[in-house]
């Protein structure tokens, strides 16, 4: 017991010494980023946050009062996108980004939806300022905000969350409506909160258009047959398959929807086929389908002048194109930050906050402001007003920007087999 | 050339029973405790300069608690509990909703819930008491997940968002102190009542139920208090925890709450309980030590893990044991 | 109609995915929680092949794959379970942990994100009694019921199928009359194994090639033996035939994201009703005392 | 009173899977008693005795104890009904040491009721009576037998202890299953006697046995199975001159 007494000390010793790096003239702030590094949502963020504060280091730093000091990127992994893996994991990463690692401030996650809203309550125990940029799609995120704003000021989201981009699914499928007459819809979802409450209200939203909705079909995670739904949806004669899913399994779903050859055009959110490999693993037979990738410039597209910097930016220091959900807002929420920062002069939290309230830059994926009493960005069809999402459609294997048509490289284009 | 152990003078090789003559052979027994209780309370303090390694102590102690539980069940009572995660995610749902939805303090949240808890675990068990066999295991490991699915499928108690908004500890010492101390109490109150009368019919419902049967005792009864038990300790680290992130939800029933006390368990070495304490002790800072290797590091720790169970199933704190009473010499045969 | 013929596809993946965990057990009696892991690798391991050397012609990558991964299995059982053989609390803490290793370690060595996957056999779909079928399903449903038969004549008529099943009802009977129980263990891990790999590669052209696939299989594995009774190859088929259509009606009539909470209640309403599953036998032996 | 036997049998019927295991099995068993049941292997002896201590289910048939019915109970309902029993395969509890294997007999309802523990309510008083009973039935008091691990006994003494875990509940009748076997001549004869005391304090004994020499010095009825039919019952030379008896047993025991 003796000779684990002395581990544990000696363990101990190595925790305390580990944060105790060199020392500058001019310290850096330090940004932690909690992700789950293993999973799409994790890396693309993780990289997002390094391009820019590469960049934004390069170019000497940031002013804060008369100094100039650079951004330190802390990322630890979370593992909460594991199945099996409880979320006390992730807060204790996030603990250890705060106490150990110093973060002066949060980038990133936790990406589980259920992670960040019990996240909510450590960073207003710690103080920290934190800027969702990944995963957390939930309306609860904000809505917390708004319900106890001296409690949760601390925490901002500057991607979308379901109930945004539920208005932006309805328009484009109204226009698709117009364009070639469709009317029936079928709703396939995920079961967790997010997606399930998506699929509800599309089917509102869709009925009140006066389209035929066959009720919404929830799939657990890990289902890997879609059949039944798919011919049924088949059957009632859908021209619109709406997806909300993210996993795996998910591929299953479209190969199966093309082996089918159902008359219809799938559209959604499915975390599965945002990346540029995608076309590769499904075989090709994503084609023609049209994803929500949440914000702009997560593909390439010219949604702003910055949007292609970002885009070959990125290409030249991860090899790759930004490749799903998280990776434009990611770097850009690092821009925002530095922005506040030198606006309020210091790094203290409650004056970032404020200066993050104000803060209005144009950037990737528009113009970039935060509700002052929801501390989400404000979204918009138009990049000159807000935030714009990035709608894709695979087109001949590439991803073709198609949504908000201000920024649209490209028409919808039906499956073939869809083509009388 | 052989190995030969040689006890050292105190011990009397009669399990247990001891000639105590003065106050260094006091002192060779209560030692090893008083190393552990003492190193225990002193750890809030050791890294007062590491805030983070605090918290660590907080979630080592509930695997702690959690391991103490499946080796109780495992090794003194012969039911083989894969599910560790059922019995924190009932406690922390269970205080969750004392504490947000009813509104009760935190002193009451949590012991209510242990209570509240262990009965409700006791419940879900029963059907399983009467079996022998790999059933109680199944069934144990099916629960968390049914569990999960069915909060799921019904979006009851906030759905896969969980509760949030729980109430923390007042001041980070009651923190530390409330799971440090509530261990201590719990591992050697355990290791007291395995010698217990009661504790001794439990292991005999181990070693052969069918005996004890036939003495005219309840299997199903003793086997029903063991469960109380183990879940109570076991609800007692769902509720806390839940308060120690100010929330609950579904991944309470997540599967490392399961798996990380038993590896403690196999590596700290089954039916000593301090072992199963003391392998969480080892096992979770050195989790978090391989943090920075990402998920490589449930490969390290498997990897651990299986050559425990190899070539080393004794565990540690039997090894130790060995070590501290006997000593060993080389020998001429 | 066509639910039938759904509920029959559904039916004979799940028996695919855990026959080869339900050979291991019935023959040397470890559960191999290590089965989903094996099931990915040999995923991997042919993807792999395919994707890393240019015109590596599939059959052959399939073939290695399901060739390495049986070796694997093999080598699992030789250097590791045989040591604790018998203690099965062990085992399955061993089996698990070797699995968690495997497929963390693949995560780690960069099996992530959703862009490995198998090509199928042949794309494109018929249409059977009204349900749309692709050829991928087809092959399956063939290639399931081919092993069905392949397995039943390799127990009945040859050498070592019959000690399998001579260690399979009595051990120590069977290693009286010399048959060698470590070496058919060995044999029944290879094959259990290499029955995984071949389910994978049957299932992994529908789907993509993830981590989180490997503890999938595992459940339901776990969950079609346990209903229908651990170790009997009968009860295997007609578990998965319950709970497959289970699901598949359950989708139909109720709601897709019961299916779940389904399978589940099913087995724990199995283990209170008659614990052994429907073919075990093991409550009758636990009788005589 | 005496017209009411303590223990009587009617009609057990046992099939595990197709093959019968009792065929309607019924006899008497008076109070005081030495009742042996013999039988080549496999004729339902152990079986009979699981079902008559409700380790089993009887098909059909009934046992009644004292007059009442105790048909399908629970075996630890039996159990506290007075009705102890040994294993034949014994298994004591291996991690204890031999004199807290009785701790767990004396914990039971029974003994609480019957005196074997008498009250105080203090930890150490069960480990006295404990020790006590272990002397009764061979165990020396001041040598280390008593108070080693179980699992490390030998074989005479694991039987000892089976009995006296039955001795701890102070019970009025005790199945003894094959107490005999697996011990050599002289263990034997050191059981003997445990057996006559136990039967001049009042207990009624059923024996089932192999070592039939033995078995009749001490039983005074005994009852011959085969195939899981009752062959015969009656005074021990009786029963063994009988026929049928000899026949079942030719060749695979000395007689």
């Amino acid at each position: 017991m003796r000779k684990l007494m002395l581990a544990i000390i000696v363990l101990g010793a190595m925790g305390l010494l580990l944060p105790g790096l060199s020392y500058t003239a001019e310290p850096p702030i330090v940004i932690g980023a909690p992700l789950s590094t293993a999973f799409l949502y994790g890396w693309d963020a993780e990289r997002g946050i390094k391009l820019a504060a590469d960049e934004i280091n390069a170019a000497g730093g940031v002013k804060v009062g008369a100094v100039k000091r650079p951004f330190k990127i802390e990322v630890i992994d979370t593992r909460d996108l594991e199945p099996g893996v409880p979320v006390s994991e992730a807060l204790l990463g996030l603990e250890k980004l705060i106490l150990e690692k110093k973060a002066d401030f949060i980038i990133g996650g936790p990406v589980r939806s259920e992670a960040a809203l019990a996240a909510m309550d450590l960073l207003n125990r710690y103080k920290k300022v934190s800027i969702i940029t990944t995963g957390v799609l939930t309306p609860a995120y904000h809505k917390k905000v708004e319900g106890n704003y001296s409690k949760y000021k601390y925490c901002f989201r500057n991607t979308s969350h379901v109930g945004v981009m539920m208005g932006e699914f309805v328009t484009l499928l109204e226009d698709m409506r117009k364009n070639y007459g469709f009317k029936t819809a079928a709703i396939l979802v995920q079961d967790v909160e997010h997606a399930r409450k998506g699929g509800e209200a599309m089917q509102k939203a869709l009925t009140d258009k006066g389209w035929t909705v066959i009720a919404p079909k929830i799939y657990p995670t890990g289902t890997t047959d879609y059949s039944v739904g798919l011919s049924d949806a088949g059957k009632r004669g859908a021209q619109i398959l709406f997806l909300w899913m993210d996993m795996p399994e998910s591929t299953i779903l479209l190969k199966q929807w093309a082996d089918m050859k159902l008359k219809s055009i799938p559209v959604g959110f499915v975390n599965a086929a945002e990346q540029p490999g995608f076309m590769k693993a499904s075989g090709g037979k994503g084609e023609s389908l049209i994803v929500n990738l949440v914000n702009g410039g997560n593909a390439p597209a010219k949604i702003t002048p910055w949007t292609m910097k970002f885009v070959d930016a990125y290409k030249k220091k991860w090899g790759l194109e930004p490749e799903g959900y998280g990776t434009s807002s990611s770097y850009m929420a690092v821009y925002q930050l530095k922005d506040a920062i030198e606006k309020a002069g210091s790094t203290d939290p409650d004056k970032v906050i404020t200066a993050l309230e104000n803060g209005d830059i144009m950037g990737v994926y528009g113009r970039m402001r935060f509700d002052k009493k929801t501390h989400q960005v404000i979204p918009s069809m138009d990049p000159k007003e807000g935030a714009v999402t990035g709608i894709i459609q695979w087109q001949k294997g590439k991803r073709v920007q198609i949504f908000p048509p201000k920024t649209a490289e490209g028409k919808v284009v039906l499956p073939p087999w869809m083509k009388k | 050339m052989r190995k030969e152990r040689i006890d050292r003078g105190l011990k009397v090789r009669t399990e247990g029973i001891y000639a105590i003559n003065s106050a260094r052979e006091i002192l060779y027994l209560m030692g090893p405790r008083l190393l552990l209780i003492a190193g225990l309370l002193a750890l809030p303090f050791v890294f007062e300069f590491a805030p983070y390694w605090k918290r660590v102590i907080n979630i080592m102690c509930a695997y702690a608690l959690l391991a103490i539980a499946f080796d109780f069940l495992a090794n003194y009572v012969g039911l083989v509990c894969l599910g560790g995660a059922f019995f924190t995610g009932i406690g922390g749902y269970f205080a969750a909703i004392y504490n947000v939805n009813l509104g009760l303090p935190i002193y009451l949240s949590i012991p209510l819930a242990t209570v509240s808890g262990a009965l409700l675990c006791t419940f879900f068990l029963l059907p399983c008491l009467p079996l022998r066999g790999v059933y109680f295991a199944i069934v144990t490991l099916m629960y968390p997940l049914l569990f999960t699915r069915i909060i799921e499928a019904l979006d009851i108690f906030g759905g896969t968002n969980g509760i949030t908004g729980l109430d923390s500890f007042p001041n980070p010492y009651l923190e530390h102190y409330a799971i440090i101390i509530i261990a201590l109490v719990f591992l050697f109150g355990m290791r007291r009542f395995v010698n217990q009368d009661v504790g001794l019919v439990l292991r005999g419902v181990k070693d052969n139920d069918q005996s004890v049967k036939a003495s005219g005792i309840n299997v199903t009864r003793m086997r029903i208090i063991a469960v109380f038990v183990a879940s109570f300790i076991g609800c007692f680290a769902g509720a806390y925890i839940a308060h120690l992130y100010m929330w609950a939800g579904i991944s309470l029933f997540a599967l490392d709450f399961s798996i990380i006390p038993i590896a403690s368990v196999v590596i700290g070495g089954g039916g000593t309980l301090v072992g199963a304490a003391i392998g969480a002790f080892i096992l979770v800072p050195l989790s978090e030590i391989l943090r920075a290797f990402g998920t490589f590091r449930i490969v390290i720790y498997c990897i651990v893990l299986t050559g425990f169970i190899v070539f080393k199933s004794e565990g540690i704190m039997i090894y130790l044991q060995r070590k501290y009473h006997q000593f060993e010499r080389w020998v001429k045969v | 109609m066509e639910l039938i013929v759904y509920g029959i596809i559904n039916s004979i993946t799940l028996s695919l995915v855990s026959l080869g965990f339900t050979l291991v057990y019935s023959i040397s009696r470890v559960p191999n929680f290590a089965h989903g892991a094996l099931y990915i690798t040999s995923g991997y391991l042919t993807w792999t092949f395919l994707d890393k050397f240019a015109g590596f012609p599939y059959p052959l990558a399939i073939l290695a794959g399901i060739g390495i991964t049986s070796i694997v299995g093999a080598m699992i059982y030789q250097f590791i379970l045989v040591r604790i053989r018998g203690m099965e609390i062990s085992e399955i803490i061993a089996t698990y942990a070797i699995g968690l290793a495997i497929l963390e370690g693949l995560r780690w060595g960069g099996l992530r994100g959703m862009t490995f996957t198998l090509p199928a056999f042949f794309t494109g779909s018929v249409n059977i009694l009204g349900a749309s079928v692709d050829y991928q399903r087809l092959i399956i449903v063939g290639a399931g019921l081919l092993t069905f038969a392949l397995l039943y004549l390799f127990t009945r008529y040859t050498k070592i199928g019959l000690a399998f099943r001579g260690i399979a009802q009595d051990e120590r009977a069977a290693m009286m009359l010399g048959i060698n129980s470590d070496m058919t263990a060995v044999v029944s891990l290879a094959i259990g194994s290499a029955l995984a790999g071949f389910a994978a590669i049957l299932l992994l052209p529908l789907g993509n090639i993830v981590v989180e696939t490997g503890y999938n299989v595992l459940i339901f594995a776990i969950a079609v033996c346990v209903i229908g009774g651990l170790g009997s190859w009968g009860g295997v088929i007609v578990a998965s035939f319950i709970i497959g259509f289970a699901q598949i009606l359950t989708e139909a009539f109720i709601s897709a994201h019961y299916q779940m909470v389904v399978a589940l209640l099913a087995i724990i309403i199995t283990l209170l009703v008659k614990p052994s599953g429907i073919f075990g036998k093991q409550k009758e032996l636990e009788e005589r005392v | 009173m005496s017209a009411e036997p303590i223990l009587s049998i009617k009609g057990i019927t046992k099939t595990f899977g197709g093959l019968k295991a009792l065929v309607d099995v019924s006899f008497d068993i008076e109070k005081g008693d030495v009742f042996g049941i013999i039988g080549p292997n496999g004729s339902g002896k152990t079986t009979l005795i699981n079902c008559i201590t409700g380790f089993i289910r009887t098909e059909s048939g009934q046992v009644r104890f004292r007059g009442k019915d105790i048909t399908g109970w629970k075996p630890h309902k039996i159990a506290d009904m007075g009705i102890a029993r040994t294993f034949q395969i014994m298994r004591p509890y291996y991690s204890l040491p031999a004199f807290k294997n009785l701790i767990i007999p004396l914990w039971s309802p029974r003994a609480r009721k019957t005196g074997g523990w008498r009250g105080g309510g203090k930890h150490g008083d069960r480990d006295t009576v404990a020790v006590d009973i272990l002397e009764e039935i061979g165990f020396e008091r001041d040598s280390r037998v008593p108070y080693k691990l179980a699992s490390t006994l030998p074989t005479g003494y694991q039987k000892r202890l089976e009995l006296a875990r039955c001795m701890a509940l102070r019970p009025d009748v005790i199945f003894c299953d094959e107490v005999f076997s697996g011990l050599s001549m002289s263990e034997i004869a050191g059981m003997v006697p445990l057996i006559e005391k136990m039967k001049s304090e009042g207990i009624t004994l059923i024996m089932v046995e192999h070592r039939l020499r033995e078995l009749f010095k001490v039983a005074n009825r005994v009852m011959a199975l085969n195939f899981g039919e009752k062959l015969t019952e009656g005074e021990p030379l009786d029963v063994i001159e009988n026929k049928q008896v000899r026949e079942a047993y030719l060749g695979s025991e000395g007689v």
